[in-house]
């Protein structure tokens, strides 16, 4: 294939989109599909048959817009309504109001204008419009267009150079810059060279990336490979987790079609370059996330992480020199590579540019999937775009991170999202998780629920996260049950401190990251825990816990 | 005098073998469904790094992994046997003892534990008496607890065989239970 | 054999080092204490202790002095308050997390874990010691594989792979689950790749492997001879 | 000068440690005109005396009784010495913690298994505690002194330094076991 042909794909999907009326889009992916996305799917496009339609309208799957609390949800074009809480024996009425009568069905219309209206969607900007399943629909948006102008009309310094004047940071959680690390892979003689797409995405709470998967997979595939042809990479794994099996076969589907329209493989677009992706099935260990644990895991070893140095972009896979890249922050690469790296720079803030997608959940009103520009307060994401926290109930607390990262309080809502921000606060960015916790959560009982999670998690390589984090959670349950002193609050922060600072990675670094936000910001629940033997929010105490003396 | 170190060791591997504790050795396995993981093994090239997507396919045809064929893998793939056992037993994901006939899974990510999937864990564990991560006495029902399945937004979720419960409550998960029974 | 170029600096005094040096063996070349307990020379360093923690300016995480090359112009501080306080923590979560007591082990008195503890002051552990009950590997002629006293530094995985070259052992499970394993997690007598050859036992830092009716500090190597270290590195 | 009033006291132990306090030999003399003996195993005290100076408390708090006495000789001592490994780790007699129901698996062995005529549970006796435990896990321990016995030489060297007004340093002078 050729740069032109890219072009031309991209007319003649848009001719032929043009030719229907009306589109109507079925959200297929995993946060609709358990309510019967599927069957919706086929009830809209035997409605439009029944009513010998299929000429005006055209029926298509399309990804997740977010909204997945309603699911499943459909969206009609022209005019992107989205219909809510859909049933397929609503699909034949819908069709029959909306295309044939012009007439909009109220009762099922989404009513959240705040919802979408702060949210700002680059990474995500395909999701709900196109096909994921098909690449022409892909190019139709401008799609590879990236790769064709990459590859023709750049060198790799330059591709590096935009990355770099983007000021886009890594997705994954650390927020390393992302042009300054393909610098160093691009700078490291050793042959042959690889590039690692991680969508490990492990966090109890958080499904970004597999939303990004499923609704944009070629987003992914192209940013991969200008990445590749950027530091000089010839093979490619995408390391995903195995419990997301509608994101794999999305993705498996894309490589291959990407493949067959020599998008990656050999002389890709008539070029020298070559460029090959496997991809490759995590087993459920959320360590395998961590920059070098997914290497152990790819080599097809237990998923512990390795010290660093050498860094993986030095010694890698095998030893070689390895770019990893979170599939986030890939995907922004093409809108980087089309509009210029000063473009998207602007976005965001100065020193954290672009957008991040969270998932945001627990106790407010409109949960889901949401894209933000960087700079954005949590009390906009929590009470503007969610909806604060239902009727009846008090906001107590919000997490930010993840499982690893930080409990903030009300005051600290005014915080605004970003990399250094967050981390002062003492939370993290996380791979995306916020999570929105109300009067009826004990604190204690949240921070033990992290540690517990990080605890089972943990791979039992290096001691203060291996031995530290039941010790850890051995207080927590004493303190649960009443049988707390002050003196396990002082052994609790010294234990966090140690699994803080000496631990191998990034998964004991961050784990206390929960207890000692907790014990900052909400030391007065532990206390009358401790002291006045109860819990502020009537769950402890009750004895449910097994205590660990043994 | 040199001793066999093998020889000597006979008599204890025979009592362990009468007291039935050792898998068999030699290692031969007669089962036709072998062949579908030595095909996938000569797929990837008798490549040792895609030891993961083997067992992945050795236990989506057995349903768990047996150690006969962690072994049988071992052997093909010239990885020692306990590298493939510490493989197999340090992802979540694999499972080396026959689960149950239903399989009940639930989420304890997050959102699902804020939102009371614990309680509903600790009815369904008391009225079937079984614990997360085992299997009933009389193998029908095997508990799973898993972190996250991403459908966050309408947790509590809970997934009995491959059907997905979302807002879960008590009632909805039992009762779906009992019709299982 | 490379030269000693690169210049560095710990604990204030001026040092030289060889370029493949790592931050331990210059230190241990120029008589700076280091604690290990993972560590072994000789074998792949493993980082999993974490006792060698030190600190590098201008680097705010604590790097293990046993994996990180020198550089030029490097300054290390191997021995402050608060490293001293995370290596004393170290050796308590050690002890409280299986059945340490030295005083019915075989180890006792020559055991690296026991030394650790007496040099650092680690009179007690502030936590709470774990009591469970872990597996005794009895079965073979020999050896004796004793869980309950392990602390998982991998010393006999990686000399049982890389010096004896077999791989009989390996870590099962993970995270404070995690046991070391032998083949398909087979009683030690039914081994079909051990060769008995002992490595294991002669490596192990406390008692968790040793030689059945033997004293422990006859069986025991603190070291691996000088030539095998020197073979391992070429 | 007044002297330092010193007790010792002996809980779930083998005395091994009282023994080797007493294995100070001549230097107990020395010893005997800075302190004075108000409690111990080996003078003829009954009751735990008040305001005690130092004490050494030898052994595990394995039952209630002992965990009663341990709280009262905290509440009449200044400083309180966790005496060997046993009081400082639980050790041996914490060993039985391992077993599952281990009051009844101990007591089953002791009374029933091993005995021969009229096997029965002791019912005299104070109730065993579910599992023992090092003495800082019921009260403050002020000194930890570990040892399987600590030394004769490092229990003089401890009590000196404490009777010359110096925190004594352990560090590279003992060792468990």
């Amino acid at each position: 294939m050729k740069p032109e042909e890219i072009q031309k794909i991209a007319e003649i999907e848009h001719d032929m989109r043009m030719a229907y009326k009306y589109r109507i889009k079925v959200c297929c992916s995993s946060g609709c599909i358990p309510f019967g996305a599927q069957k919706l799917l086929k009830a809209f496009e035997d409605a439009v048959k029944e009513l010998g339609l299929q000429n005006v309208c055209k029926v298509a799957r399309t990804g997740c817009v977010g909204t997945c609390s309603v699911a499943p949800v459909v969206l009609i074009d022209p005019g992107n309504h989205l219909y809510q809480n859909v049933k397929p024996e609503d699909a034949k009425r819908i069709v029959q109001e909306h295309v044939v009568n012009g007439r909009i069905l109220e009762e099922f219309v989404y009513k959240n204008e705040a919802y979408f209206s702060k949210q700002y969607r680059l990474v995500l900007r395909n999701a709900g419009k196109i096909d994921p399943l098909r690449i022409e629909d892909y190019i139709s948006v401008g799609g590879y267009s990236a790769l064709a102008k990459a590859l023709t009309q750049m060198t790799p310094e330059q591709v590096i150079y935009e990355v770099t004047v983007s000021g886009l940071r890594g997705r994954g959680g650390a927020g390393f810059p992302t042009g300054q690390k393909w610098n160093f892979v691009a700078k490291s003689t050793a042959k042959p060279k690889y590039v690692v797409a991680n969508l490990d995405e492990g966090d109890p709470g958080v499904f970004a990336n597999r939303t990004l998967a499923e609704a944009d997979p070629h987003a992914i595939i192209e940013g991969m490979t200008i990445a590749a042809y950027a530091v000089g990479a010839e093979k490619g794994y995408i390391y995903i987790r195995s419990e997301y099996p509608l994101a794999i076969q999305t993705l498996k589907k894309a490589i291959e079609q990407a493949k067959s329209y020599g998008l990656i493989g050999d002389n890709i677009l008539g070029s020298t370059f070559n460029f090959d992706i496997e991809l490759r099935l995590g087993a459920g260990a959320f360590v395998a996330g961590e920059e070098t644990a997914i290497l152990s895991s790819i080599e097809g070893l237990r998923a512990t992480p390795r010290p660093r140095p050498p860094y993986p972009a030095v010694s890698g896979l095998w030893g070689k020199p390895t770019l990893i890249n979170n599939v986030e922050t890939l995907a922004n690469v093409p809108l980087i590579i089309l509009n210029g790296g000063a473009w998207f720079s602007k976005i965001g803030t100065p020193k954290c540019t672009g957008t991040k997608c969270f998932s945001l959940t627990g106790k407010v009103r409109n949960p889901g999937l949401i894209e933000v520009p960087m700079g954005i307060t949590l009390k906009e994401v929590v009470y503007e775009i969610g909806g604060g926290v239902p009727e009846g109930r008090k906001f107590k607390a919000v997490l930010v991170g993840g499982p690893s990262g930080g409990c903030l309080p009300e005051s600290m809502l005014s915080l605004p999202i970003d990399y250094e921000s967050l981390t002062q606060a003492g939370a993290i960015m996380g791979s995306g998780g916020i999570v929105v916790i109300d009067d009826e959560s004990c604190i204690v009982d949240t921070a033990r629920f992290f540690i517990d999670f990080c605890m089972d998690e943990s791979c039992g390589k290096c001691v203060p996260c291996r031995a530290g984090l039941p010790k850890v959670r051995e207080i927590l349950d004493k303190i649960m049950v009443g049988e707390g002193t002050e003196e396990d609050l002082k052994v609790l922060e010294e234990l966090s401190y140690l699994i803080k600072d000496a631990s191998l990675c990034g998964l004991g670094q961050t784990a206390p990251n929960p207890v000692l936000t907790t014990l900052n910001y909400f030391k007065k629940e532990y206390l009358s825990h401790i002291l006045d033997g109860k819990c502020p929010a009537g769950k402890c105490n009750i004895k449910r816990m097994e205590v660990v003396k043994k | 005098m040199t001793k066999n170190i093998y020889s000597n060791r006979l008599p204890v591997v025979q009592q362990l073998r009468e007291a039935n504790e050792l898998s068999e050795y030699p290692k031969t396995v007669s089962d036709k469904r072998i062949i579908l993981i030595d095909k996938t093994i000569a797929a990837y090239g008798y490549r040792r790094d895609a030891l993961l997507e083997k067992l992945h396919v050795a236990q989506n045809i057995y349903g768990y992994l047996e150690k006969k064929i962690l072994l049988h893998i071992s052997e093909k793939l010239k990885i020692p046997p306990s590298q493939v056992y510490g493989v197999a037993t340090f992802y979540n994901y694999f499972k080396l003892k026959k689960p149950g006939s239903h399989a009940i899974t639930f989420c304890l990510g997050t959102a699902c534990y804020v939102k009371g999937a614990e309680e509903i864990l600790s009815a369904v564990e008391r009225e079937f008496n079984v614990k997360r991560g085992e299997t009933s006495a009389d193998g029908k029902i095997s508990i799973f607890v898993t972190r996250c399945v991403g459908a966050c937004a309408m947790a509590p979720n809970v997934i009995i065989d491959d059907e997905m419960i979302g807002k879960a409550t008590k009632e909805t998960v039992l009762d779906k239970i009992r019709s299982l029974l | 054999m490379s030269e000693r170029t690169v210049k560095l600096v710990i604990d204030g005094r001026e040092v030289f080092a060889k370029p493949t040096d790592t931050i331990l063996k210059a230190a241990k070349d120029n008589g700076i204490y280091i604690p290990t307990l993972c560590y072994l020379e000789g074998l792949t360093a493993y980082g999993g202790c974490r006792l060698c923690v030190v600190e590098v300016k201008g680097n705010p995480k604590l790097m293990t002095s046993c994996t990180t090359p020198v550089s030029n112009n490097m300054e290390v501080i191997t021995n402050s308050p608060r490293l001293n306080k995370y290596r004393k923590q170290i050796i308590e979560l050690l002890l409280a997390e299986r059945t340490h007591t030295c005083s019915v082990c075989v180890a006792n008195g020559s055991c690296e874990l026991q030394e650790l503890a007496t040099r650092f002051g680690v009179d007690h552990t502030s936590v709470s010691r774990n009591w469970k009950r872990f597996e005794i590997d009895m079965t073979h002629e020999r050896f004796v594989l004793d869980h309950n006293r392990c602390i998982l530094c991998t010393r006999c995985i990686r000399v049982c792979d890389e010096i004896e070259g077999v791989h009989v052992l390996d870590v099962k499970r993970r995270g404070k689950d995690s046991s070391i394993v032998i083949d398909l997690d087979e009683p030690w007598a039914a081994s079909y790749s051990c060769t008995s050859c002992g490595k294991c036992s002669a490596v192990c830092p406390v008692g968790a492997i040793y030689v059945k009716l033997k004293p422990l500090s006859e069986t025991k190597k603190k070291e691996l001879p000088e030539f095998v270290v020197e073979r391992r590195r070429r | 000068m007044a002297k330092v009033k010193v007790a010792t006291v002996w809980l779930s132990g083998c005395s091994g440690c009282h023994m080797s306090f007493l294995d100070q030999d001549e230097k107990i003399i020395e010893l005997a005109e800075k302190i004075e003996l108000v409690y111990s195993p080996i003078v003829d005290i009954k009751d735990f005396p008040e305001n005690v100076d130092i004490t050494f408390v030898e052994g595990a708090v394995a039952n209630e009784e002992q965990l009663h006495q341990l709280k009262t000789i905290r509440e009449r001592t200044k400083l309180l010495i966790a005496f060997g490994d046993c009081a400082v780790t639980g050790n041996v007699v914490a060993l039985r913690n391992m077993f599952q129901d281990s009051v009844k698996e101990v007591l089953e062995r002791a009374y029933v298994e091993n005995v021969d005529h009229s096997k029965q549970y002791p019912t005299q006796v104070p109730k065993l505690l579910e599992n023992a435990h090092p003495l800082h896990e019921v009260v403050k321990v002020d000194f930890y002194l570990p040892g399987c016995p600590p030394s004769a030489e490092l229990i003089n060297y401890v009590l000196n330094e404490i009777l010359d007004g110096r925190k004594p340093s352990l560090e590279g002078r003992f060792k468990f076991g």
